[in-house]
């Protein structure tokens, strides 16, 4: 098993007429999700690499029966893109656009918890479960099936720790990037909930990083709901308060989302952090291998 | 993007919150002029994004136009903790009967507009929150169904605002909330929010900070983005596009992706080097976006090392080689350079630089030990 | 609240939705005054709340000035199914490629707004839903996250609008619904929505219901509020801010309650009889409520016997009484009257009426009694 | 037992200071139901009829324990009041206020939904369940304890059939008062299925009126899920299209929303409805007497 991507997705790629949704439908497709479906308003009719293109998602939805939808939209047009699949009935959003104000996400999220759907980013790499299906921009190169799965809020550290996993020989059941937002659809622990319900999943590896306080929470969680190991990293010791470190969402505020801190509380309730990538595929082997 | 208090009190009037009369101004004489028209006594305000200025000596009273060009002059100028003064706020002076705090702030957490009141004003608000925690009271709001009448009288009874400020205050809450909606702003504070001898609720001070992302919606927002940096790298990263922070060490950093740079920093600092920036040159970088970032850092002269960490994904290894490589031609730098390349493509682009590059550049295998030789060059050099 | 084509495009224009240059005229000369402004071709278009005017002779084409005053000649003062035509309105002729129809209306079932839009417009849209459902697109909005883009463009290519009109038919509904939802609009509907030979979309028709309730926040309703009817008693009730109906019977009915007098009007149908009227007096009725309903009621000379039927909760019985008493005294009125009074002080009511009421007003205990002698009293008249 | 109001009610009255206001709290109190606080901004300290006066509907619910909140504030001020209601936490809302646009209520019944709690009303004389509690503005003296449950878009006429069930010997477990306007926050739906819930009610009795499809809705639900009787009323089968008739929504708008279609959409599902109060009366003896 794995979590939210597999065999039975069925997917809509909105902006498959523009250049990295195109290179990216193109590349899911490839690597053998079952890619049924793109959008682009006013293309109904054309093709893209044999994807059939619809004007909405709506009739994408209809006529193809897709699950799953995933955003190439520029931030301008990327939020109400998102409503459009959400409206559409899919269960799964998947937004890899980045650069969406802040307001529109907080809107869109109210919105969303109330509908029951899954948003996963945006600003995110999306989700791969290896060997089954990928959703997003990931380099499939990097990840091998296995029972240990990831949840990042970053897109290469992502790759760096499977390739660290890799080199232990350890695969992974499924990779969810939540993506480096302020405010994402899915939090780490929606993630850590999917992850302890999957019979294939025997260790969680989250990859956390400055900025907000997501991993305090999850933390908690973990030590009050979770049987299954959890192996953190946290990225951003070195940043100082106010910057703003590439990600919209990693920044210290005040004195409140350091690394040091979410370290502290993921130890304090019993989850090994590793200080390197190279120690935390260290850890997993110990655990799991 | 945080906006001085000036910027922050001139978009607080078109929202229709009440300020003090005032002007900006970048020499005495400007200041002079600018308490001749406002009249009366005036207070000369150093503009600069950091805390404490008041203490600091950047916030003088005067009390006509010939001080205020003198006060001017002290605070023009003046260093305040690291921020040079370039600027000063010339404003009408107030009467001040009692000093609120007001904000509407980003909740991350709960992923909704966080309203906050106090009726101790004037001071650190973390430390109210940490010393008086009932006398803040906070409220978050639905950004779906909005701010609400009932909303700011629970704030106002809640803070125990004085009762012939509650009206005022209630006023100005629904509009703070309607300016952090419109603006895109990720906070408003108002500290303080003083009560005035005429009955008046007025923002004496101003801190804005807006949503970049949200720029598209804001055409206004270019006129705001002066830069506030005096740092010539960091100016040459901000026009260029580049996502660059500068830090206070001597192992320039050049990676892809936000995460994958960060964790480099801790992995140097781990090695027992110092960092001299954040660079990221992106997930899907291109040899001449490699160019960019490297220009940028390389004109840096703390640096004494670079240490170039790049996980291919989209970005292809080669291509990140070739941008080394014309970078080096383009400035000549002879600094030692440490060059890891992983993911696609890697065998290329090490093999353009094992062949193509001057000796200063080597090339490691993983991250451990590319930041440890690194450290190890940065302290030789 | 339902708005005249002119006052619905006065509107629209200010929303931002495109509608034909126009004036309104109430008389010939007017008629001409205006045709000369707006210059060219124009159309008469008589201003009646009714549909089918154009089929009526009700709308006409007007090559010059002249024309336009013989063709308001014609049209002012014609009766439209029982609406006298007041007001014309002269707006510049459309060149016409395609009508379609749009609007937002509120959608009581589903307690959100309904967007419909088809391209087989300027007929009657219940025919066009009845006959060929696929070419109506109907969209409901979450009120609380608004209609958007994509939802605009989900109507259009599910209507099949033409590719040339489609973006200037997306602008509008979003127009629309702004207009729907800043007027506090029951209904705002375009029928035809045209598109024009110079490639335009324009408004050529415009039904705009406002919500009554919502006046408060709408200073500007009440301009729009002239009196829509040409009735002496439901003018009288209006002014007094009575709630009336006017029905064409003979039987005249006061009640408390909405749902009670509909009730009773529906009682004295089944015993026989007319209603003459449907008249609230409100669920918490005073005496000098009850005489200026009366005084509405009795200036009707169509009204040849009264029902006054009160269940009295809040309502006192004996206030109802003594108000009936005091409009017979003021209005010295001799039609037969039956009353029946229940509940709150039913017996000092009674008790008020049996002692102190002209010979012309009988008591009944029941609500079916009362309503059979009424139906009875009328007849006999 | 009952629905929604009984010995467990604790109100709050919002604009107790009020005329209506304090009236109102004084008989509700008079008849037996707890009225713990009432809130008036700006009084909180004074008392009403020995009713403690709050600032917010939170300090009331805080101080209180009130899990029932009536509105009697004006309408330019109800919709803010009923939301801060709802944010109180109280599970109930009784709304009298008429007037209130329906804008507002659209946008707050949304939200409403979202939330679990009930809303009855606005413009609804309220809810007794007699011998137990009034919350509303009823004259108590109508009804009299029984078995028999009572859903209507009107207030007057509510009491005139609950006098003819009197006069037949019939009492009410619980009387709702729904409202009189285009959008109620509780529907026929609703209290049909609190009602068949309700071991104490052995019929319902459903007192409809022109405008809207509820009554249609509400005469599928019976057949769907009901196994208590329902006996039907419907009024104004004279009323002309396009005239509201005192309620903001008894309206027929175009073809729809007639008495007619509704009475014969109930009869259709084998619902008896009364041509008259008094024959409803009859009806529900027949089946229950």
């Amino acid at each position: 098993m794995s979590i939210w991507v597999d065999e039975n997705t069925k997917l809509v790629v909105q902006g498959i007429t523009g250049r990295e949704g195109a290179f990216h439908a193109g590349r899911n497709k490839a690597y053998g999700t079952h890619v049924v479906a793109g959008v682009t308003p006013g293309k109904q009719g054309q093709d893209v690499d044999g994807i059939p293109v619809f004007n909405t998602v709506r009739d994408a939805v209809d006529e193809t029966g897709a699950n799953t939808a995933m955003v190439f939209v520029p931030p301008r047009f990327a939020t109400d893109a998102v409503y459009e699949a959400l409206d559409s009935g899919v269960d799964l959003v998947v937004c890899i656009t980045e650069g969406i104000p802040a307001h529109d996400m907080m809107r869109a999220y109210t919105h969303l918890k109330r509908s029951g759907q899954r948003l996963v980013g945006p600003n995110c790499p999306g989700i791969i479960s290896p060997g089954k299906a990928t959703v997003g921009i990931m380099p499939t190169q990097v990840f091998q099936p296995g029972r240990v799965g990831l949840v990042s809020r970053s897109g290469t550290l992502t790759y760096q720790i499977s390739k660290e996993l890799e080199l232990v020989g350890i695969g992974q059941s499924t990779v969810v990037g939540i993506g480096g937002d302020p405010v994402v659809g899915t939090s780490f622990i929606d993630c850590l909930e999917a992850f302890e319900a999957d019979p294939d999943t025997d260790l969680v590896v989250m990859v956390g990083e400055i900025g907000g306080n997501e991993e305090e929470k999850a933390a908690e969680y973990i030590a009050a709901n979770m049987k299954t190991p959890v192996v953190g990293y946290i990225a951003g010791f070195q940043a100082p308060p106010g910057k703003q470190m590439g990600h919209a969402g990693a920044i210290i505020t005040g004195s409140s989302g350091t690394a040091q801190a979410k370290k502290e509380a993921l130890e304090a309730k019993g989850v090994a952090v590793g200080t390197n990538p190279t120690e935390v595929a260290q850890l997993v082997k110990e655990r799991v291998g | 993007m945080d906006l001085f208090e000036y910027q922050g009190k001139q978009l607080f009037a078109r929202h229709g919150i009440p300020v003090p009369s005032g002007e900006v101004a970048e020499t005495p004489a400007e200041a002079r002029a600018a308490a001749e028209r406002i009249g009366g006594k005036v207070v000369v305000k150093a503009q600069v994004q950091v805390g404490g200025r008041g203490k600091a000596g950047g916030i003088k009273l005067a009390e006509n136009p010939d001080e205020a060009e003198a006060r001017a002059g002290e605070i023009l100028g003046m260093d305040i903790k690291g921020h040079t003064v370039h600027r000063v706020w010339i404003e009408a002076a107030s009467e001040i009967v009692k000093e609120y705090y007001a904000s509407v702030t980003f909740d991350r957490g709960e992923k909704k507009p966080l309203v906050m009141l106090s009726a101790m004003g004037g001071v650190d608000i973390e430390d109210v929150a940490h010393n008086n925690p009932d006398a803040l009271a906070k409220l978050h709001v639905d950004p779906l169904t909005g701010f609400q009448q009932h909303h700011a009288r629970w704030l106002v009874y809640t803070a125990k605002i004085d009762e012939g400020a509650q009206k005022g205050v209630v006023a100005i809450l629904e509009k703070l909330y309607q300016a952090f909606i419109e603006l895109d702003a990720t906070l408003v504070e108002i500290n303080p929010l003083i009560w005035t001898k005429s009955g008046d609720v007025v923002a004496l001070d101003a801190k804005v900070s807006l949503d970049g992302n949200a720029m598209f919606r804001h055409p206004d927002y270019t006129e705001l983005r002066e830069s506030v940096t005096d740092d010539p790298q960091e100016k040459m990263a901000h026009d260029r596009g580049v996502t660059y922070v500068k830090l206070d060490g001597d192992v320039g950093i050049l990676g892809n992706g936000a995460g994958l740079v960060m964790s480099t920093l801790d992995v140097v600092a781990l090695a027992g080097g110092r960092p001299a920036n954040f660079l990221d040159a992106g997930g899907g970088s291109k040899a001449d976006e490699v160019v960019t970032a490297l220009e940028v850092l390389l004109s840096d002269p703390k640096v004494k090392s670079l240490l170039v960490n790049i996980f291919g994904g989209i970005t292809r290894c080669d291509e990140v080689a070739n941008g080394l490589l014309t970078a080096l031609d383009q400035t000549k730098a002879t600094l030692p350079i440490v060059v890891r390349l992983d993911g696609t493509n890697e065998e290329e682009g090490r093999k353009i630089i094992a062949e193509r590059a001057p000796s200063n550049v080597v090339v490691e295998k993983t991250m451990l030990s590319a930041a440890e030789r690194a450290v190890e060059l940065a302290k030789g050099a």
